[in-house]
């Protein structure tokens, strides 16, 4: 029989690390086909259409399931065509920019406690930081790259354009988001997001309840940051034809959807994080679970499946509001940004200081 | 030992990242580099045991000062013509500043070993509470006076940026 | 974390980092390669106090870092700002055109 | 291990899955490029590139996005220190705040940031 080598702490974690998030980016890879899937069926619900159901087995046609299939597969085979006057290189690595934030900042989402394989204990987050927080907020600032690299890049008058609408954008509503989150630094005291779920114990210490500005503050700038309606003026069709990716095509195309949706969900899953409790299952506390299920491991995956319930709501408001508003005016859109949303999230941070101080 | 070999690693990235930004023609690539130089600094600073540091390194300058810059290039879209060149006295200054170098690292090699070893701190673990704590009540007046700067650059880069106060030579 | 990185590496890409700095403000003749140049040497400062703040113990030196880094933001705001006054009146930013202040 | 290991072993791992990724079509893909092809799409008329230059209200908003953001981090550094500094902490932040906001009002003041 093979003699098994001995792993120490470090080993195991290493390995333990590379496969977490091999399992969060098969996750996320799953995310585009599926939302596209519902962003097609549900308006067309909405609207009382059919939306696609033609593609399919035979007979069995998965309400249109595999239609997004085709369509993956559709665009890795296409030919990749490049402007003859964009620059090579940079045309090339947009992408590839604008994807690696995105990945970060979903590794670093505390998905549950901490599981236990063979005595082994392993954070359920791929990355985890006692400065969480600081370390989204500069991963989301870095995101900025790809949008930017990939208008200039192309050297076309609507790309360009699109991707400095867009990243003006996505800076203009960083402040406020940043802004948003520190009442929450000041009301639990802390960087670290596992420390922030575990500090909202019950559900009447949820952020959303503590914090109810902060939450509105973040949700708008949920919508914004990942340039999606009623805020999607860098791609609005009818005037800059599709804005920063113009010119991309086949599996580059690819990399900037599969960019904008996992930037979605880990923008849910961190809202769900900070204002909902994470992986928390309202009104039963982790150790009931436990003692309920006998086992650490399955209450950790209940924990995980809650936080995922809970990030699926936020992906299914994307898609609702984003058929249900119609779209902002580039001015009116850095109107609200900087004249409305970031003086009240100062007046926030300042209140809720106050408040806290007179009450402590 | 493995922390040295990253702090190679990492400040091979920055010096050779570093070397691109000044020498490229094209000032977006140039930025590029510097954006990479910026983040190499901040995993040393890790190594360093200063996590706060590398934070603010991505998220200020990374993350702001950087785009800054892009957003001037782009803006006034600068191609490579009209940023490619070096100075008249260029080559010269290049082999003094050189040579200088590599004297200056010889001293510093053959003096290796003469400063007292440092303080061994922990892991790098959450020093955003010191740093806070000492920004807070020793550098209390450094910090007010930090947001009059702050408030100085604001105006005066408003006032310089948004209207030509002459009339342009080739308008 | 056993093993620390001795202060004297942290001080050799310091010097290299302010070196290549300076040589950049020296050798372009555009204005915004010469301030991101400028940007390398705060850059090299900041290493020195981190590294310094690490070899005694104590994070004043970080706390200095952060300062310097809010100076650098003030100094690309208002460089750029004049970067671009620069293109209005002259139509380039190449530095030999810069002779107004040249007796 | 050192906490800031999984950034790294992320970020290597995702480059090379990424890499592959962006380069799978152009394996995949037939190649018959033409001129028409290869030129910018601008509704179908000829080109005439992006030779313009954008407005200075893109430079206004990342200036005002610098200095703000160098705020914010300092006010994560006071939230984290709140709970020791009390009060005091309170004063000192409502000091940096108010002049911040004044050069907000004078941003606003001098319509740097109205997008017409």
């Amino acid at each position: 029989m093979m003699q098994l080598p001995v792993l120490d702490e470090t080993a195991v974690q290493i390995i333990a690390t590379i496969v977490k998030f091999l399992v969060v980016l098969v996750g996320v890879l799953h995310i585009p086909p599926v939302m596209i899937w519902v962003e097609r069926r549900v308006p067309a619900l909405m609207q009382r259409r059919r939306g696609p159901n033609r593609v399919g087995f035979f007979k069995w046609r998965l309400w249109g399931l595999l239609q997004t299939l085709a369509d993956a597969v559709k665009l890795i085979f296409k030919e990749e065509s490049v402007p003859g006057s964009a620059y090579k290189g940079f045309f090339h690595l947009a992408p590839l920019i604008g994807l690696l934030p995105t990945l970060l900042f979903v590794s670093a989402i505390p998905f549950g406690p901490a599981i236990e394989i063979g005595g082994w204990k392993i954070p359920l987050s791929v990355i985890e930081l006692d400065i969480g927080l600081l370390f989204i907020l500069a991963v989301t600032g870095v995101g900025v790259y790809g949008v930017t690299l990939a208008g200039w890049a192309s050297n076309g008058k609507f790309s360009l354009l699109g991707s400095l609408r867009a990243s003006a954008q996505m800076i203009s509503y960083e402040i406020p988001l940043g802004l948003s989150l520190i009442p929450l630094v000041l009301i639990y005291g802390s960087l670290n997001l596992q420390q922030l779920i575990l500090a909202q114990s019950s559900v009447w210490k949820w952020g959303i309840f503590l914090s109810p500005i902060s939450f509105l503050i973040f949700l708008i700038c949920m919508f914004a940051e990942t340039n999606r309606a009623p805020f999607d003026l860098s791609e609005g069709e009818s005037e800059l034809v599709a804005g920063f990716h113009t010119e991309y095509g086949s599996a580059k195309f690819a990399l900037f959807f599969l960019g904008e949706y996992v930037a979605m969900f880990a923008l849910s899953c961190l809202c769900s994080v900070l204002f909902f409790g994470g992986w928390q299952i309202p009104f039963v506390a982790h150790e009931q679970l436990v003692s309920l299920t006998g086992s650490v491991n399955i209450a950790a995956l209940c924990g995980v499946m809650a936080l995922l319930l809970k990030a699926a709501f936020f992906m299914w408001l994307y898609v609702w509001v984003r058929w249900t508003l119609p779209r902002f005016r580039y001015d009116q859109l850095m109107k609200i940004g900087w004249k409305f949303l970031l003086p009240l999230g100062l007046a926030n941070v300042c209140v809720t200081a106050l408040v806290l101080a007179a009450l402590a | 030992m493995v922390e040295v070999w990253f702090f190679y690693f990492f400040a091979a990235i920055a010096v050779v990242a570093s070397l691109g930004v000044i020498l490229l023609r094209n000032p977006v690539a140039a930025a590029m580099l510097l954006v990479v130089t910026l983040c190499a600094l901040a995993a040393e600073y890790v190594l360093l045991g200063a996590e706060f540091s590398a934070a603010i390194q991505v998220l200020v300058y990374a993350g702001a000062i950087v785009i800054l810059f892009t957003f001037v290039i782009m803006m006034l879209n600068l191609g490579q013509e009209e940023v490619g060149q070096l100075a008249g006295f260029s080559k010269w200054a290049l082999l003094l500043f050189m040579l200088g170098g590599a004297g200056v690292i010889l001293i510093q090699r053959l003096s290796m070993g003469a400063l007292p070893p440092g303080v061994p701190g922990g892991a790098a673990s959450d020093n955003t509470y010191e740093v806070g704590m000492a920004l807070f009540t020793k550098y209390l007046w450094p910090f007010e006076l930090a947001s009059l700067l702050i408030l100085l650059a604001l105006i005066a880069s408003v006032v310089i940026a948004r209207k030509p106060t002459f009339p342009s030579r080739d308008a | 974390m056993s093993a620390m990185v001795p202060i004297e590496h942290s001080l050799i890409l310091a010097f290299l980092l302010f070196f290549i700095g300076a040589a950049g403000v020296l050798i372009r003749r555009n204005l915004i390669t010469v301030l991101m140049s400028i940007e390398l040497m705060l850059n090299s400062a900041n290493l020195l106090f981190v590294a310094a703040s690490r070899q005694v113990g104590n994070v004043e030196g970080q706390v200095m870092m952060s300062f310097v880094i809010l100076i650098a933001a003030c100094e690309a705001a208002i460089g750029l700002a004049m970067v671009i006054a620069i293109f209005r009146r002259y139509g380039n930013i190449k530095t030999e055109f810069l002779r107004a202040l040249r007796g | 291990m050192h906490p800031y290991l999984p950034v790294l072993l992320v970020l290597s791992v995702a480059l090379v899955i990424g890499l592959v990724m962006s380069f799978l079509s152009a394996f995949l893909g037939p190649k018959r490029p033409s001129a028409v092809k290869q030129e910018v799409f601008e509704c179908g008329v000829a080109p005439i590139g992006s030779r313009e230059r954008m407005s200075v209200r893109f430079y206004m908003t990342a200036i005002l996005f610098i200095l703000f953001d160098i705020e914010t981090v300092f006010l994560y550094l006071w939230a984290r220190t709140f709970k020791s500094l009390g009060w005091f902490g309170i004063v000192e932040i409502f000091l940096f705040v108010t002049i911040l906001v004044a050069g907000y009002v004078y941003v606003l003041k001098r319509k740097a940031l109205e997008w017409d």
